[in-house]
C-alpha cells in the first residue's frame, strides 16, 4: 500500500525498516535523540528532538540507546566510530548534522573509510550511509546551507545520493543501508516538508540510476536534488513555446548515471545541468565534461550548468533567493541554444 | 646495549603534578573583596550592559516568532553576566571570538545595536550588510573576530588572534567563548593545548549552560566539570557561578590580568543556564521544570545584581530603573532602525568574497 | 640575476624574501623547523629538519622561533590559528604537510577562513597562503600521495595555485603571500629536485594567469602542475606527425584563465586537459564543462579529459605509474580527436 | 525570578575530583609479583615476538636502503616490549588499531610475517595485495584494522570496534595503539571522552617514544605527562616503563581485563624510544647522544627481558638464542618470500574500490 507521506516521513520510514529488519543498523549522531540521561525522558523512555528536524524521532523509544546514540559534538571522532563499526560487522548510520560541517568529519571518510578497503586489498567492507543535510532557502546562512555531495563525490570509494522525492528518498535510503559501501545520503533541508506517494512496504531504488522524470525531445535537463522542481516547471513553461524538454533527475551523484544522460542527449542533441551547488569542480561540471566527449558529435549547442554563484550563502531572504537556481535562469540559458527550435 | 629498565632520565621517571594548585573546583561567587574593586560607575555599566543584552534577546524572540527575523536564532537570556562580567575588563583593542548564542557577547564587547539588530533582520545596514545574520555577527574594529555557526570555531580563530598579540608584544588579550558541548570538540584540546605551551595571552571562557541542544552536558563529557579538562593542559581552571556578574568580573579579572602579564591563559567555567530553548521553536522537553534544576533555571542574573548592587551601596533602586529604561528604549530604536533599513541591493550577493 | 635552481630552493628563496620583507609574515607547521626545546640545538640556534622535506630549513635560525613555528600535530587547530592570525593583521603561511591531511583541518579554511569576509560583509580580510603537498610518484600510497588542488578549487572565497616549475613557484609564492585572499599553495613532492632558473631578485607572477608554455596550432592541451611534462612530452611526440600542439600551464587552478584557454580553443579546435587528480568533478572537469560552453561553435571534436582513475592511489611502483596520467594515454585521446590532422 | 545566586543544584555546585585515584604518574615497571603471571610459555612466546619484530624491521632497514622497499618506512625497533606485551593478552577476536609506526603490532597481533613483508615489498602476495604498503598493513581476520597514515586515524576506528563489541555483548576488547605526538590530535580528545561516557571496552596505549617526527613532546605537549590527560576523561591513566616488556604484560593486563569486564577505558602511557630515526633517511640531529637520554635510548627491551627472564628462571639462555635463531630464519624466509612474488596485474589497479 502506498500513502502520501512527507519526506522526512519518508526517510524516518526507512530507517525504521531498516532497522527492524537488520540488528546491526545504528543510528548516531547529534541529537538524533535528544535528553540522553534526562531522568524524566528516561522515565518515559522518551526521545527529545529525534534529531534537529525530528528526523529521527520515535527511533530510540522504539529501538533502544544502544542503536539510537546520541553522541558528544565530535564529529571526526564519531564518524570515525562509524567506520569502526563498519568494519567490523555493523550497519552504522551516521548523521552529520548539517553538510556544511564536513569539514569537521573529513578525514574519517577521505582519509578512513573510502581508502579502507583498497589499501588492504580489498579485504575490509565499509558499509555505512551517512546522513546529512543541504542546501540554501531557509535563511540558514553561509554555514548551515552549503551543497556539497559534488566535493564529496569526487572521492574515490563514497557513493552519493540526493533524493529528490519522498520516494526517491526512502527507496534510496533503503539501498544505501543494503550497500556494504560507504554511501553519503544528502537530503535537503528545504524538502522535508513535501509530500509524494511513498509505499508502505519495503522497497529499494538501485543506487547510480538516474530517473527520467518527463519525457521530452528537444533539450535534455539534467537536475540535482531539489533542482528537480525548477527542471520541470521550465520544462512547462517551454512546452508552451513548443520546445519538448526532457528532464532527468539524476538521484546519484556518484557514480551518476551516464548511460541515461547520454542516451536522452543523443536524442535531443542539447543540455542544461541544474546545480545548486557552487559552479565549479562540481557534478554538473563533471555531466557537461562526460558528455562534451561521449556525446560530442550528437551535441547541437553549448551544454549549460545553472549552478549557484561562486560565493558563499548570503543571509538575507533577498540574496538568498538570488543565489538559489531558478526558472528564469535557466531559461535565460536555454534561451541561447533552442533559438533555432522557437523561430 | 644495556638491559637497565630502570634507567630512565629524571624528566621522564619523575614527574610532579599539581592538579590541586591548577584546578579549584568549588563554585565561586563574588568574595568580600570584589566589592572594592567595583566602581559605581563599572556596576552602571555593567547593568545597563546586561539589561542591553536582555532586551535585545527578547525583541529578537518577538521579531522572530513574528516572522521578521529568518533563520536560527540562538538567545542568551539567562547568561548575561558571563558575556558582561567578561567583557568589563575589555577595549576595543582586545579580541573576543564568539558562538551562535552570540548577541550577547557581542554587545557586550561594544557591537553596536543597531547593527547588529539591522544583521539579524537580513539588512544592508546591518555589521556584515545583512549576509550574515545571528550566527555571524562580527566587528573587526571592536575586536568582535565573529558569532560562529560552527560550534567550536572560535577556538583556532582566538588562538591565533593571542600568537598576533603575544608576537606584537601588545598586553591585548582574547578571550575565547565557548559552550559545555564545544569543550568535546577536538579542537578545543588542540587549541587549549597550544595556549598552554606558547603562554598565550587568552582566557578560555566556557559557558556551562546544562545543554548543547538537547543533550545535558552531564551525559556528553566524562569529566565532572569542564574546569577541571585544565589539568591536561597546565593551565589553571576555575569555576564561577555564570549567574553572578560580580562574581564573572572578579574571577575574569584576575584570569585576564594574568594573560595581559603575559602569564598564560585560564580556562574559566561559568556555570549557568539558558532562559529559553536551544534555539527559536524548541520545545525544551529535555529541561526539568522542577526540583533543583528549575530553582537555578529561575534565578534571574540581573536580579541578582541588582540586590548585590543595592545592598553593597553602588547604585539606587531608581539608578538601575532608569538605566533599565534607557536599555529598552535603546533596544526599541535599534528595532526600528532594522525595520527601516533596506534590504541589501542584489549586487551585494558577489560581493565581498575576495578582497583586492 | 638568475641562476639554475632546485624548485625545492626557489620555494625556499620566496619564504625568505617574503619574510625579509614583512615582519608579518610567519610560518607554522609540524616540524617546518624541528628540534623546538632540543637544547643542544637550541644552543646552536639551529633547526633540525626544516619541514619533512627540508623546504623551509634555514629560516628558524634567521628569522627566530617566532617566526618560524614548530606546532604540535594539531591540523584543525594551527589551521584556525592562521586565520585568527591573519583575519588580526598577519600574514601566515600555514604548512598542512601532505594534502591528504586536509581532512582534519578542512573546517578552517571551508567554514571559517573561506567564508569570512563574505558573512562579515567585506570588513575582515584574510590573508594567509596554506602550503601544503601533493602528487603520486613518491611510492607514499594512498593517504600520502593524491591531488586535491580541484577540491580546494571549488570552495568560494579559496585561491588556489599549482606551479609547474621553479621559475613559476618563487613567483607564485611571493604573489601569494602578497595576496590579501586565503591562498592554497600546491607542491608536488616529485618536482621538489627539478630544476630551473630563477631569478635572485624578488617578482611576483600573477595568480590566475596561465602560462602558453609551447605555442601551437592544431590541438591545445591544458595541464596542470607537473602534468605540464607530459603534455610537453605528447607535444614532442605530436611533431613528428605534423600535428602542432599548443600546450598551456594552468597554474591557478582556482581562479583558472578562461581566457587564455578559450582564445587557443578557437584557434585549434581541439582540447586536451590532463589533470592528476581523480577524474571527477575536479578541475579538468571544470575547464572541459566551460570550454564546452563559451567555446563550442570553435570546437572540432570532443573534449578529453585524462586523469587519474577513479581510486585511491596505490603503493606498488608498477600500479603506481599506472595511476598517473602518461603520454601515452594522452596519446590514445589524442588519436581519436586528431584522426583527421594526420591523415 | 529570584535573585538568589547561590543556589545551584548541587550536582554542580559539589563536584568531587578523584584525579589522585585516576592517575598514577610513577612510572611502573614490573612488579614482584608480575612473574607470577608468566608462564615460561607465555614468556618464550614474548621474546619470540620481540625478536620477530626486531629483525623485521632490521631487515625493512636494510632493503629499504638496498632500494628494494620503496615508500616511508617507519620502524618500531626499541619499542617492542609494548606491541608484544600488550598483544600478548589479545586473541585474533580482540582488535586493535595501530599507527604509522606499525609493524611491530602487526606482528604481535599475529600479522603474517611474510604477507607484510610482501606487503611493504608492494607484491601481490602482500596483505593488502600490495595495495597499501608500510603505512597500511591490516587484516581484519586477525583483528588488524590497520596500520594507518593518519597521525590520530586510530581513535575513531579503535571507539567504533569498541562500540560493536559492547553492542555485540562480546568480550572482545580493543587497543588503541597511538604516539605522544597523536596525543596533540583533536580526535584523541573526542575518541577518549567518548569511550568513558559509554564505557567502551578499550584501551589507550601511547607510546611516548619523546618524538613526534623532529618535535618533542616536552615541548608539544603542555602536559608534562600523557597519562594525566586522563583526568579530563575520568578515567584511570598509568605509566609504564615502555622498556620492560614484563612490566607492560602486567599494567596492560589489568587493563584489558578491567575492559573485558565491561568496566571501561585506560590510558596507559608507555615511556620508550625509537631506535632509528622517524622514518628511513632521517638524521635525527634532535636527539640527544650523550647523557640521560642517550642511557636511555641504550637500554635494549630485549636484553631487558632477557636478563629478567633468566634470572626469574622463565627460560635458559640457550632457548633464548634459539628462539633468536629461529626469529632470524622466519624473517629471512619471509623476505626471500616478498622477494620472489610477482608484482600486482595492471588490473588490481582498479579493484577494491567498492564492495558489491
Ligand atoms: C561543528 C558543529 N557541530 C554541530 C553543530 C550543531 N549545533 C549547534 S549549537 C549546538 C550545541 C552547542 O552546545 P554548547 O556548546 O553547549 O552551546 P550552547 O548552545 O549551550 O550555548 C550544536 C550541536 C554546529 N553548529 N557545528
Ligand atoms: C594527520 C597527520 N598529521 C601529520 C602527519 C605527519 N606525521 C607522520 S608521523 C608524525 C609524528 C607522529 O608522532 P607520534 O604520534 O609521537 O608517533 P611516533 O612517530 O613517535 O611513533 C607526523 C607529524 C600525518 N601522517 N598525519
Ligand atoms: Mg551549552
Ligand atoms: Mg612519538
Amino acid at each position: 500500500m502506498s500513502k502520501e507521506k512527507l519526506f522526512m516521513q519518508a526517510i524516518n520510514e526507512a530507517l525504521d525498516q531498516a532497522m527492524e529488519k537488520d540488528e546491526d543498523v545504528i543510528l548516531l549522531g547529534e541529537d538524533i535523540a535528544g535528553g540522553a540521561n534526562v531522568k524524566h525522558l528516561e522515565e518515559k523512555n522518551e526521545d527529545s528532538w529525534g534529531g534537529t528536524m525530528g528526523i529521527t524521532r520515535g527511533l530510540m523509544p522504539k529501538y533502544g540507546r544502544e542503536r539510537v546514540i546520541d553522541t558528544p559534538i565530535s564529529e571526526m571522532g564519531y564518524m570515525g566510530a562509524a567506520v569502526g563499526m563498519a568494519v567490523t560487522g555493523l550497519r552504522p548510520v551516521p548523521e552529520l548534522m548539517f553538510n556544511d560541517f564536513i569539514g569537521f568529519a573529513l578525514d574519517s571518510i577521505l582519509g578512513q573509510g573510502s581508502k579502507m578497503r583498497y589499501m588492504f586489498g580489498g579485504k575490509a567492507t565499509v558499509p555505512m550511509t551517512v546522513r546529512t543535510m543541504h542546501g540554501a532557502g531557509a535563511s540558514a546562512a553561509a554555514q548551515h546551507s552549503g551543497s556539497y555531495y559534488g566535493m564529496l563525490g569526487s572521492i574515490p570509494g563514497v557513493k552519493v545520493v540526493v533524493p529528490a522525492t519522498p520516494y526517491d528518498a526512502k527507496g534510496l535510503m533503503l539501498s544505501a543501508i543494503e550497500d556494504n559501501n560507504l554511501v553519503m545520503f544528502f537530503e535537503d533541508k528545504t524538502l522535508y516538508g513535501t509530500k509524494g506517494d511513498v509505499p508502505d512496504e519495503y522497497y529499494t531504488i538501485p543506487i547510480g540510476e538516474a530517473a527520467i522524470k518527463r519525457g521530452g525531445e528537444d533539450l535534455t535537463i539534467v537536475t540535482i536534488g531539489k533542482m528537480l522542481f525548477v527542471g520541470l516547471e521550465v520544462a512547462e513553461i517551454l512546452e508552451k513555446d513548443n520546445v519538448s524538454v526532457e528532464v532527468i533527475d539524476l538521484r546519484t551523484v556518484a557514480p551518476w548515471d551516464q548511460e541515461t544522460v547520454i542516451e536522452s542527449v543523443k536524442k535531443t542533441g542539447r543540455l542544461i545541468v541544474i546545480d545548486e551547488a557552487n559552479p565549479h569542480n562540481n557534478t554538473a561540471t563533471d555531466i557537461a565534461s562526460v558528455v562534451s566527449d561521449r556525446a560530442f558529435d550528437y551535441l547541437d549547442g553549448p551544454i549549460k550548468c545553472v549552478c549557484a554563484p561562486n560565493t558563499p550563502v548570503p543571509f538575507a531572504a533577498n540574496l538568498e533567493k538570488l543565489y538559489i537556481p531558478n526558472a528564469d535562469k535557466v531559461l535565460r540559458e536555454a534561451a541561447e541554444i533552442i533559438d533555432d527550435l522557437k523561430a | 646495549m644495556s638491559g637497565k629498565a630502570q634507567r630512565m632520565p629524571e624528566s621522564v621517571s619523575k614527574v610532579e603534578t599539581s592538579f590541586k594548585e591548577l584546578v579549584d573546583l568549588e563554585v565561586r561567587t563574588a568574595t568580600d573583596t570584589a566589592v572594592k574593586n567595583l566602581t559605581s560607575d563599572k556596576a552602571k555599566d555593567m547593568y545597563k550592559n546586561m539589561e542591553d543584552i536582555r532586551n535585545f534577546e527578547e525583541n529578537a524572540k518577538r521579531y522572530f516568532a513574528a516572522g521578521e527575523i529568518p533563520g536560527f536564532v540562538h538567545l542568551y537570556a539567562g547568561e548575561e553576566a558571563i558575556a558582561t562580567g567578561v567583557c568589563a575588563h575589555l577595549t576595543d583593542e582586545d579580541y573576543i571570538t564568539s558562538t551562535h548564542r552570540g548577541h550577547g557577547h557581542c554587545v557586550a564587547k561594544g557591537g553596536d545595536l543597531k547593527g547588529m539588530m539591522a544583521e539579524i533582520f537580513g539588512k544592508a545596514t546591518g555589521l556584515g550588510k545583512g549576509k550574515g545574520g545571528s550566527m555571524h555577527i562580527a566587528d573587526i574594529d571592536k575586536g568582535i573576530l565573529g558569532a560562529n555557526g560552527m560550534v567550536g570555531g572560535g577556538f583556532g580563530i582566538a588562538t591565533g588572534a593571542a600568537i598576533r598579540n603575544k608576537y606584537k608584544k601588545s598586553d591585548r588579550v582574547v578571550v575565547c567563548f565557548f559552550g559545555d558541548g564545544a569543550a568535546n570538540e577536538g579542537v578545543f584540546h588542540e587549541c587549549l593545548n597550544m595556549a598552554s605551551i606558547w603562554k598565550l595571552p587568552i582566557v578560555f571562557v566556557n559557558e556551562n549552560n546544562f545543554f548543547a541542544e538537547a543533550t545535558p552536558q552531564w551525559y556528553s563529557s566524562a569529566s565532572n566539570t569542564i574546569a577541571e579538562r585544565a589539568v591536561a593542559y597546565n593551565m589553571p581552571g576555575v569555576r564561577v557561578n555564570g549567574k553572578d556578574v560580580a562574581g564573572v568580573y572578579e574571577t575574569a579579572g584576575e584570569a585576564i590580568e594574568r594573560a595581559r602579564k603575559g602569564e598564560g591563559p585560564t580556562l574559566i567555567e561559568c556555570v549557568t543556564y539558558r532562559n529559553h530553548g536551544h534555539f527559536e521553536g524548541d520545545e525544551q522537553t529535555y529541561k526539568a521544570d522542577f526540583g533543583e534544576e528549575k530553582e537555578w533555571a529561575d534565578v534571574d542574573p540581573l536580579n541578582v545584581f541588582r540586590e548585590y548592587a543595592i545592598e553593597n551601596g553602588l547604585v539606587t533602586e531608581e539608578e538601575l530603573d532608569k538605566l533599565r529604561e534607557e536599555s529598552i528604549k535603546d533596544v526599541e530604536e535599534a528595532v526600528k532602525f532594522a525595520q527601516e533599513s533596506p534590504e541589501p541591493e542584489p549586487e551585494a550577493l558577489y560581493e565581498d568574497v575576495f578582497a583586492d
